[in-house]
């Protein structure tokens, strides 16, 4: 038990590593020059100036420091919680930035990828038995998936919001509200997180559904099944034990599945203009502003590696199959 | 036994439902940290806030006036002032903070407006005025401290401020700082140091920066920032200039799509965004009769820079004046208004001065050596020019989807004249490297301000001697021509009040511009401005029976150009 | 090396648990092939999978679909009716007899846009498909065959993969080149997408070389390089082409999302790149909705006819799904 | 009597047409028999047995009856079986080492199995403990999952379960097949000791290997695509068979415990017929060397001497010698015979099985 969560720390600390380093050699690597676009901003007209500026901020970032130096210091910075500062919001902290980010991206991540994942997998595992519903469930799951997450949001925001005005089309609340604990901010919340949500929530929910269909569909060919049948189990008994073995393989695909969300969800972001980290990944792409990026691929990294770690150990918790494979690593 | 089946799913059931809550009271509660209440409402009535968007794209994290790249709309303008204004509709001055300034040799003096509070209660004194012009001399990142050299001495006896400079004296350049850049409060700036001057965000959560602005800094959000009226700013009752809104909330951009929308739903009333399809919307009329723009028809906008073609001349074949002839000869700018705008820019004219500066503009030199779209004209220079067939490349960054669909069209257009020419789009940085280091054969680029004189534009044009790293973008194409660069120098140490003389020298280096073409100016991009009239009315208009004032909260416009007499002159539409 | 991994000894869950993962398509199955696999290879038995693949209408409809589609991306631009990116017409015209689908904002035609656009899409899917199935391939096999260090090596470079956001690697990577080709586009899509192929193969690997008829090929004698290709991968022949239908259709979404942030080729016009300019000229306030709807309806059908042949072929090869 | 089986025909529906894997078979098996059914693969042998218990999915009942204990068993309505499933006629079946959910410990499976069935594991606790000890398994084995434990283990775990309500018929669907000799010759030991101590009343032993049924089988019955060839009692069976494929079969044997699926028949080419549209007649005819023109007519499955039974016009032919055809015909009624052989086989099974306990 002990040696198996030692590797498997081992491999969440070397993947951390190898992620972090990646980051930290991204703006190195990129062409062209963060500090020089960033002090062209000021549109000055004399050199003078320019590179006075530009020796200023050089500094301020620790771009003129060695490479071994930076890449120190980076580790040293990243472990007493300082990701730096942001070029395209200076002189704001990027912790900041993505402090106020997180929240919208959590509140449109959390609920629909768990919802989607629990309802696809009670929807899935409902069609694989009923023909009516398998019938009408399997075609819209396939047609979520087949649906460019883009054109989706595109769509949605045309009909629902430019068109029909039932939702509004971008934003994360109503401009002139201040943010707290007051009704009118918290529906304006909830009314501009609808469409986002709805989004990323059926295009999950497609994926989950179909394929618990067709795991059930596995399960319930199995011999175990079968041989409950000829015994005379009801046949709830059997769906259930199919649908909590047709679980296991969703929960995996569940950990591999996170990064591809976050994908789609930059998308999803755009299109909205919705204020979370996904549309601040694409300014701080656009806009070259690679603290920040660092900082949210730092975010989402850990984010994953945290998520990974949580399903790894529900994953010990729902497959005793595991367990063995961890004793007999230990022994 | 357990059922851990059943388990599972109450452990979803209780996951899913603690993260539709937890998200939701973290966002409020971050949300809470991010927005700073200086007794801000808990929402800014509709009918008392004039919502405007289009210039900030990055949150409101920075209110230095010395921070040229990340100072939020309004930093100048709605809180920092300049000593000057500069009208570019009537290319007049307007005083400010100060109420004249005369020069007497190679001494300026100026005088400071009496009864200008700081927001702190302090007055407003000629020692803050001089402590700005100073920093020239002390602090080199200041954007205006190329005047250093130049400035002898600052000194300050109550609220006259003398300058004494080094003969002849910067004209142009002092004339440029005098509206271009804001007043600082010596108090707040004494006491940071040369790096911190520049770098700081001059901004307290909670508190309104101390300035003498119109306006004051009531919250912060990551969204958008919002400014209350100032009851004691001193235009109130020395030029009766009064807002009628009580709030201005500026919304950090989103894309020009997005803000279209938020126009068109009345979310925004004031939008300087770049939005495609606007002269559409006001050519059906109907619907979106509450659209307004500066000018009714095409081209609805201002001009606020001028969009070239550069090219790399110390390259061949670009160093053949007959070859970049060929390629300004063989560029149909109109299809590129009119195909990629839909009409809503203006072709440049050949020099590219913006309309502004057109008394600057030597009709005769520019109907005799200016060019125009003519491919058989086009073909003849290129036969001339040595051109041996090498493939070139034109770049525009990648993502700027308007250059990228001009680029097509010009990269067509030098194609069929025989001009072999690849279209390649690096990112913005990349495209920059290679302006600055001089990696690449032509661009497109509009790296200028809008200016009161075309000294700053040719100053751009002709700047010698070439860097290798060129930051500042002077002379981007390295063309070396030091009789003109004489021409511009002689230029910036000309009276600006010596019209004359000015246009005698900008006539010749006109004549230069146009027969050598260093540079091939295609069109001037619009001072984009939508307003939209359910709220407020009046709104800047070429057709308003009063003077008429600039639309656009940009940097430079609101700060310093007459945007807030056009805010000023906004009304309740009801 | 995960408990993901480990949970599935028997080799076609881990297959098929890894099937609904990192890719768009998440739900869709590839593991029947995987059990159908090894009677794929028994020669009796190819004339039995012809038989039922040309009885079933879900292959059927799916590959006819396809067909039109690729047949459209072919020939179709030679018979569109206006140049692709020339401004023909004037801008944001209502679908039309002149134009069918109407004209853009610059006033491009929609209608020969679109048949322009198939092609870089199916590129882009089949360079991605291609590289991810060949990359995943070689990795599953090595690591599920050879085991030991080399196998942990190459599992910790596999979850790296899914760890990074490929998002910013191709901010980063597409930062060098001064313009994006489709070619590009697939590779990257295929250098980012193995993993999971990676994994199932890997565990199918495992699973196989225990079996009698590896043993055999072992003590007959056969290096390991010529039984993984001659003995281990024929028996996952089906499994094989079913992930490479899937990895086809997700590459082609994938590239949409990109394309649609503009980081796609910037030197042809795909169904993203008319999202992106339909997005970016306010197509969507413009209410022009004939620029952006299209292809996006296109790209749906065109995956979605890939995964109900998808279906269908592992209905084919898996007699238990069969429907009767 | 046990069981009563008459003209059972089972289809397979298939996309080219139904296949009728059983075709027309009535027997017997009577209290305390334990029947050996052998065959081809593919002859139909499992289907019959799985028939008895779960018509599943594209299986079909075709036509015929099932008695067990004198009243009918209603095999083609899966709601009306389901009472009857594990409490009067259960199954061993050919997975049986896969039999178990994976995820679930052997005594989570058993309660929940038995709580669908509307009992408690509670009740019949004391007795499955004593089984588990009965078959070798660990105490602790309830505690278990099934991937804790090795093949033999598993199956003999799901031959608990399965017998756990005393059923009054088992079907063991190759128990022995995947096993190595030595596990082979227990589980035959166990299968007796299992009816000697009632805990099964009857058992129908499919299998391929008659080696094994020499060993337990009171009676062994054969079948050739879809149709019943030969029964008798075990070792009439082994010694004097009378069906030309039931000779082939066992001559093909080469030693104990290799199981014939392996190998093509020796000697006889030709394969089974494609029982989509089987030709009139002998199914056997065409690679029977001792075919004869009588053959295209179908052969009645005739009791041609006492307790021996077999559907061959040949067989009929020798047994008849001087006795008249139209009185073996006449005898040749398709039931009773068996149930004559077991009395007689019983006590040396018992003995048998009292060893294996050992």
């Amino acid at each position: 038990m002990t040696r198996y969560f030692a590797r498997k720390l081992g491999l969440y600390v070397l993947a951390f590593w190898a992620g972090v380093t990646i980051d930290w050699a991204i703006p190195r690597l990129m062409p062209g020059n963060p500090i020089a676009a960033y002090v062209d901003r000021f549109a000055l007209n004399s050199q003078g100036p320019w590179t006075a500026l530009y020796k200023l901020f050089d500094k301020a970032f620790g771009y003129n420091l060695p490479l071994w130096d930076q890449y120190w210091h980076y580790w040293d910075n990243l472990f007493h919680g300082n990701l730096g500062i942001s070029l395209y919001a200076f002189p704001e902290k990027v912790t900041t930035m993505i402090a106020q980010a997180a929240p919208y991206t959590l509140a449109l991540l959390v609920p629909a990828i768990l919802l989607s994942y629990v309802l696809g997998n009670r929807i899935g595992a409902m069609a694989a038995r009923r023909k009516v519903l398998d019938n009408t469930v399997l075609p819209l799951g396939y047609l979520f998936q087949a649906m460019p997450y883009a054109w989706l949001a595109l769509a949605a925001a045309f009909y629902l919001a430019a068109v029909e005005h039932w939702f509004p089309v971008e934003g994360g609340y109503a401009a002139g509200l201040a943010s707290g604990f007051t009704w009118a901010y918290i529906s304006s919340l909830l009314y501009h997180w609808f469409l986002p949500f709805l989004t990323v929530f059926l295009v999950s929910f497609g994926g989950w559904s179909i394929g618990m269909r067709n795991l059930v569909i596995y399960e319930l060919e199995t011999d175990y099944a079968r041989y409950l049948r000829a015994l005379g189990a009801r046949g709830r008994l059997v769906r259930r034990y199919a649908y909590r073995n047709a679980v296991l393989p969703q929960l995996s695909g569940l950990a591999l599945q996170l990064g591809t969300v976050i994908g789609g969800n930059i998308v999803t972001e755009v299109v909205f203009n919705y204020p979370g980290l996904g549309h601040l990944i694409y300014t701080a792409a656009t806009d070259q502003d690679y603290a920040l990026l660092q900082g949210i691929f730092i975010f989402i990294i850990v984010g994953v590696l945290v998520a990974n770690f949580v399903i790894d150990i529900v994953y010990i918790w729902v497959d005793p199959r595991t367990r063995l494979s961890m004793q007999g690593a230990a022994a | 036994m357990i059922n851990k089946t059943s388990a599972l799913t109450r452990l979803g059931a209780a996951i899913t439902a603690a993260a539709l809550v937890a998200p939701m009271v973290t966002f409020v509660a971050s949300g809470s940290a991010g927005a700073t209440s200086l007794q801000a409402p808990a929402s800014f009535p509709r009918n008392e806030t004039l919502y405007t968007s289009g210039t900030a794209y990055s949150p409101p994290t920075n209110f230095n006036p010395l921070d040229g790249g990340s100072r939020y709309t309004g930093t100048i303008g709605l809180l920092y002032e300049p000593l000057f204004l500069y009208n570019p509709i009537t290319n007049k001055y307007i005083p400010w903070l100060a109420t004249n300034g005369t020069w007497s040799g190679s001494t300026y003096t100026l005088h400071v407006r009496n009864g200008v509070k700081w927001s702190n209660g302090a007055p407003l004194t000629g020692a803050d005025v001089a402590f700005t012009i100073g920093l020239a001399k002390t602090n080199p990142a200041v954007p205006y401290s190329s005047l250093a050299p130049y400035i002898k001495s600052v000194s300050a006896n109550g609220n006259t401020v003398t300058v004494n400079f080094t003969s002849p004296p910067p004209y142009t350049d002092w004339q440029d700082f005098l509206w271009q850049n804001a007043v600082l409060p010596k108090v707040v700036f004494s006491k940071l140091s040369a790096s911190e001057q520049v770098t700081s965000a001059n901004y307290a959560r909670g508190k309104s920066p101390v300035a003498t602005g119109p306006m004051l800094l009531v919250s912060t959000s990551q969204s958008q920032a919002c400014y209350e009226d100032n009851a004691n700013w001193w235009g109130i009752k020395q030029l009766g200039l009064k807002f009628h809104f009580k709030y201005l909330c500026d919304i950090v951009n989103g894309s020009n799509s997005v803000e279209l929308s938020a126009l068109l739903s009345n979310t925004i009333d004031w939008s300087n965004n770049f939005l495609p399809g606007i002269n559409t919307l006001m050519t059906t009329g109907g619907d979106s009769s509450f659209l307004t723009t500066y000018y009714p028809k095409s081209p609805y906008m201002l001009s606020a820079n001028t969009v070239w073609l550069e090219m790399n001349t110390t390259k061949a074949p670009f160093n053949n004046v007959n070859f970049r002839k060929a390629v300004a000869y063989g560029i149909n700018t109109q299809s590129i208004v009119t195909g990629v705008y839909d009409g809503i820019v203006k072709a440049a004219n050949p020099v590219g001065l913006l309309p502004n500066l057109d008394s600057y503009v030597n009709r005769g030199v520019v109907n005799k050596y200016g060019f125009h779209y003519d491919p058989s004209l086009a073909k003849k220079y290129l036969a001339k020019s040595g051109y041996k067939g090498q493939a070139l490349t034109i770049e525009v960054p990648n993502g700027w989807t308007d250059w990228m669909a001009a680029q097509d069209i010009i990269a067509q257009d030098l194609n069929s004249i025989g001009v072999k020419v690849n279209a390649i789009t690096p990112s913005a940085n990349a495209k920059t490297q290679h302006m600055i280091n001089g990696s690449y054969d032509m661009m497109l680029d509009n790296n200028a301000q809008a200016d009161a004189t075309p000294w700053s534009y040719f100053d751009r044009v002709y700047q010698l001697p070439i860097q290798k790293n060129d930051g500042a973008q002077l002379n981007v194409e390295r063309f070396s021509d030091p009789a003109t660069w004489a021409l511009v120098q002689k230029a910036a140490t000309t009276p600006t009040t010596d019209k004359a003389a000015l246009n005698s020298i900008y006539s010749k280096i006109e004549t230069s511009f146009l027969q050598r073409l260093p540079e091939v100016p295609l069109w001037y991009n619009g001072a984009w401005f939508q307003g939209n009239t359910t709220y407020w009315k009046n709104y800047p208009s070429s057709t308003s029976s009063s003077d008429q004032y600039t639309p656009v909260m940009w940097g430079n416009w609101l700060g310093a150009m007459t945007t807030v007499y056009a805010l000023a002159n906004l009304r309740p539409a009801k | 090396m995960s408990g993901v991994d480990q949970a599935a000894p028997g080799g076609t869950t881990t297959a098929r648990g890894a099937s609904p993962t990192a890719v768009p398509l998440a739900g869709a199955t590839a593991p029947a092939g995987a059990r159908g696999g090894r009677e794929a290879y028994d020669s009796g038995r190819r004339w039995e999978f012809l038989y039922f693949a040309v009885r079933n209408k879900k292959l059927l409809l799916g590959l006819g679909v396809e067909i039109i589609f690729v047949l459209a991306a072919i020939i179709g631009p030679y018979f569109a009716p206006y140049p692709a990116k020339e401004f023909v017409a004037a801008a944001a015209l209502h679908p039309s007899s002149q134009h069918l689908l109407g004209t853009t904002y610059f006033g491009q035609d929609v209608f020969s846009l679109l048949l322009d656009s198939l092609r870089e899409s199916y590129l882009v899917g089949f360079l991605g498909a291609a590289f991810a199935g060949l990359i995943g391939l070689a990795i599953g096999f090595v690591a599920g065959w050879r085991g030991g260090w080399l196998d942990e090596v190459l599992q910790t470079l596999t979850y790296i993969v899914v760890m990074i956001p490929s998002l910013v690697l191709l901010i980063v990577i597409g930062a060098y080149l001064k313009s994006h080709s489709a070619f590009f586009e697939g590779v990257f899509i295929g250098v980012t997408t193995w993993p999971w192929v990676a994994r199932a193969v890997r565990a199918q690997t495992f699973t196989l070389r225990q079996r009698d008829f590896v043993d055999l090929a072992r003590l007959s004698g056969k290096r390991g390089p010529a039984i993984v290709l001659k003995d281990i991968a024929p028996n996952m022949a089906s499994y094989i082409l079913l992930a490479f239908i899937l990895l086809f259709g997700s590459s082609m979404l994938i590239a949409v999302n990109y394309d649609f942030l503009g980081l796609g080729p910037t030197n042809g016009i795909s169904l993203g790149d008319m999202l992106n300019l339909a997005e970016l000229w306010s197509g969507l306030q413009l209410h022009m909705w004939w620029w952006f709807i299209p292809p996006g309806a296109v790209m749906t059908l065109m995956v979605a006819a890939l995964l109900v042949a998808n279906v269908g072929l592992d209905e084919v090869f898996n007699p238990k799904l069969r429907e009767t | 009597m046990s069981l009563s089986v008459e003209n059972l025909r089972i289809a397979y529906r298939t996309l080219r047409g139904d296949v009728q894997a059983v075709d027309g078979v009535t027997f017997a098996v009577a209290d305390r028999e334990i029947m050996g059914l052998a065959g081809e693969s593919g002859c139909g042998k499992s289907t019959l047995g799985n028939s008895l218990i779960f018509i599943e999915g594209r299986m079909k009942h075709v036509g015929g009856t099932v008695e067990l204990d004198g009243k009918a068993l209603p095999i083609s309505d899966d709601r009306a079986m389901n009472h009857h499933r594990m409490r009067d006629v259960s199954i061993i079946p050919q997975y049986a080492m896969s039999a178990l959910n994976p995820t679930k410990k052997v005594g989570t499976l058993a309660h929940d199995l038995l709580k669908s069935r509307g009992m408690k594991l509670a009740k019949v606790l004391p007795e499955f403990r004593r089984r588990v000890a009965l078959v070798g398994l660990p105490e602790n084995v309830l505690e278990m999952y099934p991937f804790e434990l090795s093949g033999g283990m598993r199956q003999r775990a799901t031959m608990v379960i399965s017998t756990l309500l005393n059923p009054s018929l088992l079907i063991a669907d190759e128990v022995t097949s995947a096993l190595d000799v030595s596990n082979q010759r227990a589980v035959g030991e166990l299968l007796t000791e299992f009816r000697d101590l009632g805990y099964v009343k009857s058992m129908i032993v499919i299998t391929h290997d008659l080696s094994i049924l020499a060993q337990i089988a009171d009676t062994i019955m054969v079948m050739y695509a879809g149709k019943l060839t030969e029964k008798a009692s075990a070792s009439t069976m082994i010694d004097k068979p009378l069906h030309p494929y039931t000779q082939a079969l066992l001559s093909s044997l080469p030693e104990v415990g290799v199981r014939y699926e392996d190998r093509e028949l020796t000697g006889i080419p030709g394969r089974p017929p494609s029982l989509l549209s089987p030709p009139p007649g002998c199914r056997f005819r065409e690679r029977c060397p001792f075919a004869y023109d009588k053959c295209v007519e179908d052969p009645p499955f005739m009791e041609l001497l006492p307790g021996h039974q077999v559907a061959c016009w040949k067989a009929a032919d020798d047994v008849a010698g001087g006795a008249g055809r139209e009185h073996n015909e006449a005898s040749a009624t398709p039931s009773g015979g068996a149930g004559d052989a077991s009395p007689e086989r019983g006590p040396s099974l018992g003995a048998r099985a009292g060893k294996g306990a050992e």
